[in-house]
């Protein structure tokens, strides 16, 4: 049995917006083992990043849980959150954004070592390390972020993220502003990092195909809920539930001899967490739903202890 | 198929004027587009596909900018055509929509008018014309067309704003379609219909279109042709099976095994060294060279010479032996 | 990569004409105000019974007013006053106008809320109109026009840094920040601070002449600096009894506040081309 | 729609209560005592107490708030002038058309002259004109309206005697005044609208204007001209309350008896209930000012009125 890393249950997020509340993330459950790259996918406004940013606690959590190494923490202590916040480290999107265009590099990798309570020397030493890791110069840590190009700043964003030892590293689109090129390095930078310190992702895409590259198993959200999560062949591959076989038919072909493959392509507009249908939030779009669909959202039908599926279809099974 | 050309581009160069000389965004770059062709310009950020794509209809946004070599559209040369003879041609002749649908909707006027407005330059009644926009919507697969047209900008989500703008450089059926990354800013699901109506669309009107992109999935999907472009310059032109199957130019296949087509299990993507130079006009030599695994001597300081493969493949390199690398 | 500062300035000077025109017309100002004691022949309360309302001429080169001051002297001394209501006037504003501006866009939610209707509420009544009441409060002194100034303006800076704050907390380095557990201070004044300074330059340069007017204006209208305070604006209102008899009272202390808001003011227009490239050719 | 006019019109309300009750208690706790003023110094304590009883100046501050704003409300009645002894709203009524006269006639004369200035600069940027226009503009910003009121009057009544030094019956009292407020409101609109237009212009949708194959006639008519007014229009809203503001100082310097002059003498004179009045009533100008700028913004541009009726976003 793999040791767990994160356990979600029942997490709720909701937004008040104006006269109605925004159910952004809705009684998601799931965990992540140790060790595990999990990858999230879903379209803009599937909660997919409201969900990473309630497990870093840059939000409070609306009701249920978020349990890491045994501490819940919406229930946390304030020191046992401090505790949490070394074992959690994230890199988010945009290269630019990433680093505090007002900081050297030095500063800002050694600034949350400082704020464990490390000495200015020994942290120092720590981001020379950490460069060292992304495999870059020493003499980069005087540069300021705009003197770097964007592979270089994201891999800095993860030297800083590395640098902790955090045990969980949510990696939020950390390639979707990069060329072609410099995905490539950074993939392959963070596979090497992870095998290297046993670290366990989250990573969040859009990109079907960096999910398909990186992750061991992944998660897939629609409309704030999470309607399958398993094995990463099987969900590209063979997906269970109506939503997934749609977002998989949309997958880009990276070679024209697949253009003949036959595809069924959701031909609906996006649904809208402003107006949500009553039930299963997809069934609007979805070719065989039902009364059921229609009644109530479907319960999690674990398929195996690593695979859950949330559909009607599935319990029938 | 006889394939009849439309658009022929002969050495077109773009550059900027910056302090200290000229910055050349694109350079030397030649290419043909036939009728009811698909042709995609790939490339990554800053290559200067979109200058090009700009600058074919003079629409860049600076005006510090200067435009050489022959863009020849059904006998004219649009380069040398005045602002009033080119007004003519845009939106009638060539249509051109771009990556952020919001941004590129006035949003002060329903989206039925600002397709309309289109359309009555070509003095038509205006019921008529509405009647069209009405058409236009339902064409590029709008639901609800009619209560849509009447919707503003806003109200509308963003695979629905680029079929307005779709709609709206169809309305005058042009010949060419220049698509500047019209799925960037918009979800998978969305991007695949988007494609899926511009390919519909060409084979309905044997339009051609010229497809901007940096993402490589998009250009498998749906090109005929495709131009690589690298810093500036065009470095390998050919069919798509041509481009995928056997990339010539060692930038294009570096980059064709850079994609991640693969599962970690399989094995590592490869990955190209270096960056990007920035490239100032009077500079000479291969501009792929300082991170090319095969660069020589020569490499640097001459320009290296064009190799025609086949009818449609040809790319720009001083290696020749590109058979070791056809698999 | 590393230019010494000093000649970073220069080089951005000889880029920018209109800044570098202005900083020298505020630089001459400042140099008149620290030296004024060198400078000006006489004292500014310096009454010469015997010389009342001469024109100007080469003992006293801008003339006497109706005291026999000389005008000159005390268009110097003047310089000083307008100097104070530069930096104090601004400097408070900036302060409360940051501090508050930070806390509303960092914090949002009803602290920002309550914060910004009082904001609002100071737009609600036209700044004369609020600051001659707030004089009428405080009493008539050049110390309660500054502040009362300063009550009227200090919502222009809130209102900037508060949007400049919100556009940036939820940039990445800032979760990234919070997430590695740094405190809302830390925030506030290590990562969003730092990143707005080019926009508080901005504000200050735009605000800074409007500033100078105002509580000049509250002068002339006497509910700011008092007699015999060389103040420009007090100047020019004394000088309106005997205009007929001696324009030139009236003219020299204003052309003075020309220059030095005209200073100020195309500096700030320079500053602005060279920090905001986005309100460049406004 | 309505439910955003309703928003803000409830909005206005609020901040006019609020500007009240702000006027009413900063006047209440300062240190000046109303009623010495009156009875003048030589008044002896016990009559001071007697009067202070009949103006009701004894009794808490709320319910003399609360009294003075029912007054206000229901007879227009701002309290007695303490130093004209006559009823405030009486000394201020006769007043009010002269400043609005004067501001309108401003107000219209500035945008008349500023906005076409503002949208040739922006068009033909670079020219002759805009140069002239933007260094003018940045002088005119330079002076303090109180010293170009000075100047003129030097210059075309006392020296040329072309026009009257002061006094509002004629028409001619009126120029210099009206040239003086035209002229510090002039540089910040020009300025606006040409910047306003420049942005416009360098937005996405109009490149899109013009791959249609809009003529450029056509895209400056339709989509620049348009859209810049939003801005332009809602500014000449919101510059009146400022116009307003700035002719406390020109009414004062040429001798002219509208708000402004009645509000510093009064500010000087100490004279409450006057300068009570005169504040409330401003307010209440620039409140609706506001609003009416809001009510228009939201029939310019319809992202706002959605926005507010709830649609997406």
């Amino acid at each position: 049995m793999p040791e767990v890393a994160i356990e979600v249950k029942n997490l709720k997020k909701y937004f008040r917006n104006g006269d109605g509340t925004v159910k952004a993330v809705d009684d998601v459950s799931f965990h992540i083992n140790k060790g595990e790259i999990v990858g999230l996918v879903g379209e803009s406004g599937s909660g997919k990043t409201t969900l990473a940013r309630t497990i870093l606690g840059l939000t409070k959590i609306t009701d249920g849980a978020v349990i890491f190494d045994g501490v819940d923490m919406g229930k946390a202590t304030h020191k046992q959150m401090k505790e949490l916040r070394h074992k959690v480290s994230v890199v988010f999107q945009d290269p630019a954004a990433n680093l505090n265009p007002r900081e050297t590099v030095l500063s800002s990798i050694t600034r949350p070592l400082i704020l464990q309570g490390m000495s200015k020397k020994e942290a120092k030493g720590k981001a020379e390390e950490a460069l060292k890791l992304v495999k870059m110069d020493s003499e980069y840590l005087y540069s300021y972020p705009h003197q770097l190009s964007g592979g270089q700043l994201q891999r800095i964003a993860i030297a800083r993220a590395v640098a902790i030892q955090p045990q969980v590293m949510i990696l939020d689109e950390p390639t979707s502003a990069l060329d072609i090129s410099v995905q490539a390095q950074i993939l392959n930078l963070l596979l090497e990092l992870q095998e290297k310190l046993n670290l366990t992702y989250l990573v969040i895409t859009h990109d079907l195909n960096v999910i398909r590259y990186i992750s061991d198993r992944v998660a897939v959200m629609y409309l704030g809920r999470l309607v399958e999560y398993g094995p990463t062949e099987e969900v590209i591959g063979n997906p269970r539930h109506p939503y997934t076989q749609g977002l998989m038919a949309a997958l880009p072909i990276l070679n024209p001899r697949d253009r003949d493959k036959k595809k069924d392509m959701m031909v609906t507009e996006p649904g809208s967490l402003i107006d949500l249908p009553k039930g299963c939030h997809f069934h609007p779009r979805c070719p065989y739903a039902t009364e059921a669909c229609r009644e109530a959202f479907p319960e999690n039908v674990q398929i195996t202890p690593e695979y859950q599926v949330a559909c009607y279809l599935q319990q029938k099974n | 198929m006889e394939k009849e050309e439309l658009l022929q581009i002969r050495n077109l160069s773009v550059d900027y004027k910056v302090k200290g000389g000229y910055l050349s965004a694109v350079h030397g770059v030649s290419f043909e587009i036939c009728k009811g062709e698909i042709f995609a310009i790939v490339g990554e950020s800053g290559c200067g596909k979109s200058t090009i794509a700009h600058s074919i209809l003079r629409l860049l946004p600076d005006h510090n900018e200067k435009i050489s070599g022959e863009i020849n559209f059904q006998g004219q040369n649009l380069n040398e055509l005045s602002e009033k003879e080119l007004e003519s041609v845009r939106g009638h002749k060539i249509g051109m929509i771009f990556q952020n649908p919001l941004e590129s909707l006035n949003p002060v006027y329903t989206t039925g008018k600002q397709v309309q407005e289109g359309l009555l330059l070509d003095n038509i009644p205006k019921q008529e014309a509405w009647n069209r926009v009405v058409d236009l919507f339902k064409d590029v697969q709008m639901p609800d067309a009619e209560r849509r047209a009447r919707s503003f900008p806003h109200e509308l989500s963003g695979g629905m704003r680029q079929r307005v703008m779709i709609a709206m450089m169809l309305g005058r059926n042009p010949d060419l379609l220049i698509a500047d990354e019209p799925t960037t800013a918009l979800d998978v699901t969305v991007e695949a219909q988007i494609l899926r109506i511009i390919k519909q669309l060409r084979d309905e009107r044997n339009m051609a279109v010229m497809l901007i992109t940096h993402n490589f999935g998009l250009v498998a999907e749906v090109a005929d042709m495709v131009g690589v472009m690298y810093a500036g310059e065009m470095v390998e032109t050919g069919t798509v099976y041509e481009i995928f199957d056997h990339p010539s130019h060692p930038y294009t296949m570096q980059l064709m095994k850079a994609l991640p087509r693969i599962t970690k299990k399989e094995g590592r993507l490869e990955t190209i060294r270096g960056a990007v130079p920035k490239m100032m006009n009077h500079q000479k030599g291969c501009r792929f060279a300082n991170r090319c695994i095969y660069a020589t001597e020569k490499c640097w300081s001459e320009n290296p010479p064009v190799h025609q493969l086949s009818e449609t493949h040809s790319f720009a390199c001083f290696r020749e032996e590109v058979s070791t690398c056809r698999k | 990569m590393s230019k010494s500062p000093i000649k970073e300035f220069f080089r951005t000077c000889y880029k920018n004409k209109n800044f570098l025109i202005g900083f020298l017309m505020v630089a001459s100002v400042v140099f008149i105000a620290l030296f004024a004691n060198q400078i000006a022949p006489y004292a500014y309360d310096d009454a010469h019974p015997q010389d009342i309302l001469v024109k100007p001429c080469r003992q006293y080169i801008f003339g006497t007013d109706n005291m026999g001051r000389d005008l000159f002297s005390r268009i110097v001394y003047g310089s000083r006053i307008a100097l104070k209501v530069a930096l104090v006037g601004a400097g408070l504003q900036l302060v409360v106008g940051t501090v508050i501006g930070l806390i509303c866009g960092y914090f949002g939610g009803k602290i920002d809320r309550a914060l910004t209707f009082i904001a609002d509420l100071t737009y609600a009544i036209p700044g004369m109109v609020m600051a001659l009441a707030v004089v009428t409060v405080l009493g008539s002194s050049l110390m309660n026009a500054i502040i009362a100034i300063a009550i009227v303006n200090w919502a222009a800076y809130a209102r900037v840094v508060r949007a400049k704050a919100m556009s940036i907390k939820n940039q990445a380095f800032i979760e990234t920040g919070i997430s590695f557990g740094e405190s809302a201070f830390a925030i506030m004044f290590r990562y969003i601070l730092p990143n707005i300074i080019p926009v508080l330059i901005v504000t200050v340069s735009m605000q800074l002449p409007g500033t100078i007017m105002s509580t000049t204006t509250l002068s002339f209208l006497g509910v700011g600096s008092q007699a015999p305070s060389p103040d420009w604006g007090l100047m020019v209102s004394e000088s309106i009894n005997y205009i007929s008899r001696g324009p030139w009272v009236c003219i020299f202390p204003g052309l003075a506040l020309v220059y030095t808001v005209f200073g100020f003011n195309i500096m700030g227009e320079g500053l602005r081309d060279l920090l905001d490239p986005k309100m460049k050719s406004q | 729609m309505k439910k955003y006019i309703l928003k803000k019109l409830g909005l206005g309300i609020v901040l006019i209560f609020c500007v009240s009750f702000l006027v009413f208690s900063m006047l209440y706790m300062m240190p000046g005592d109303p009623v010495t003023i009156m009875a003048g110094q030589l008044a002896k304590t016990k009559n001071l107490e007697g009067l202070r009883h009949e103006l009701g100046l004894d009794r808490p501050f709320l319910v003399q708030y609360f009294d003075w704003l029912k007054n206000v409300i229901l007879h227009q009645d701002f309290g007695l002038s303490y130093k004209y002894r006559i009823d405030a709203w009486s000394l201020i009524k006769t007043r009010i058309p002269i400043s609005l006269k004067l501001t309108f006639t401003t107000l219209i004369i500035e945008t008349l002259i500023a906005v076409p200035l503002g949208l040739y600069c922006a068009y033909k940027k670079d020219s002759i004109v805009e140069r002239v226009t933007v260094a003018t503009t940045l002088v005119f910003t330079a002076v303090p309206s109180f010293w170009l009121a000075v100047i003129l009057m030097l210059v075309f009544a006392v020296k040329l005697h072309w026009l009257p030094l002061s006094g509002y019956e004629t028409w001619q009292n009126y120029v210099l005044p009206i040239i003086t407020g035209v002229v510090g409101g002039l540089a910040s609109t020009i300025r606006l609208t040409k910047s306003e237009c420049l942005d416009v212009m360098r937005e996405r949708y109009v490149t899109t204007a013009y791959a249609k194959g809009l003529s450029k006639r056509a895209v400056l008519a339709k989509h620049i001209l348009r859209n810049s007014l939003i801005v332009i229009v809602v500014n000449l809203f919101l510059s009146f309350p400022w116009l307003i503001s700035g002719y406390i100082v020109i009414e004062r310097i040429f001798g002219i008896p509208g708000m402004g002059n009645l509000l510093v003498n009064s500010i000087v004179q100490q004279d409450f209930n006057v300068i009570q009045a005169i504040v409330l009533l401003i307010t209440v100008l620039t409140v609706i000012c506001n609003i009416l700028s809001d009510i228009v913004l939201g029939l310019l541009d319809p992202r706002i009125r959605i926005s507010v009726t709830g649609g997406e976003q």
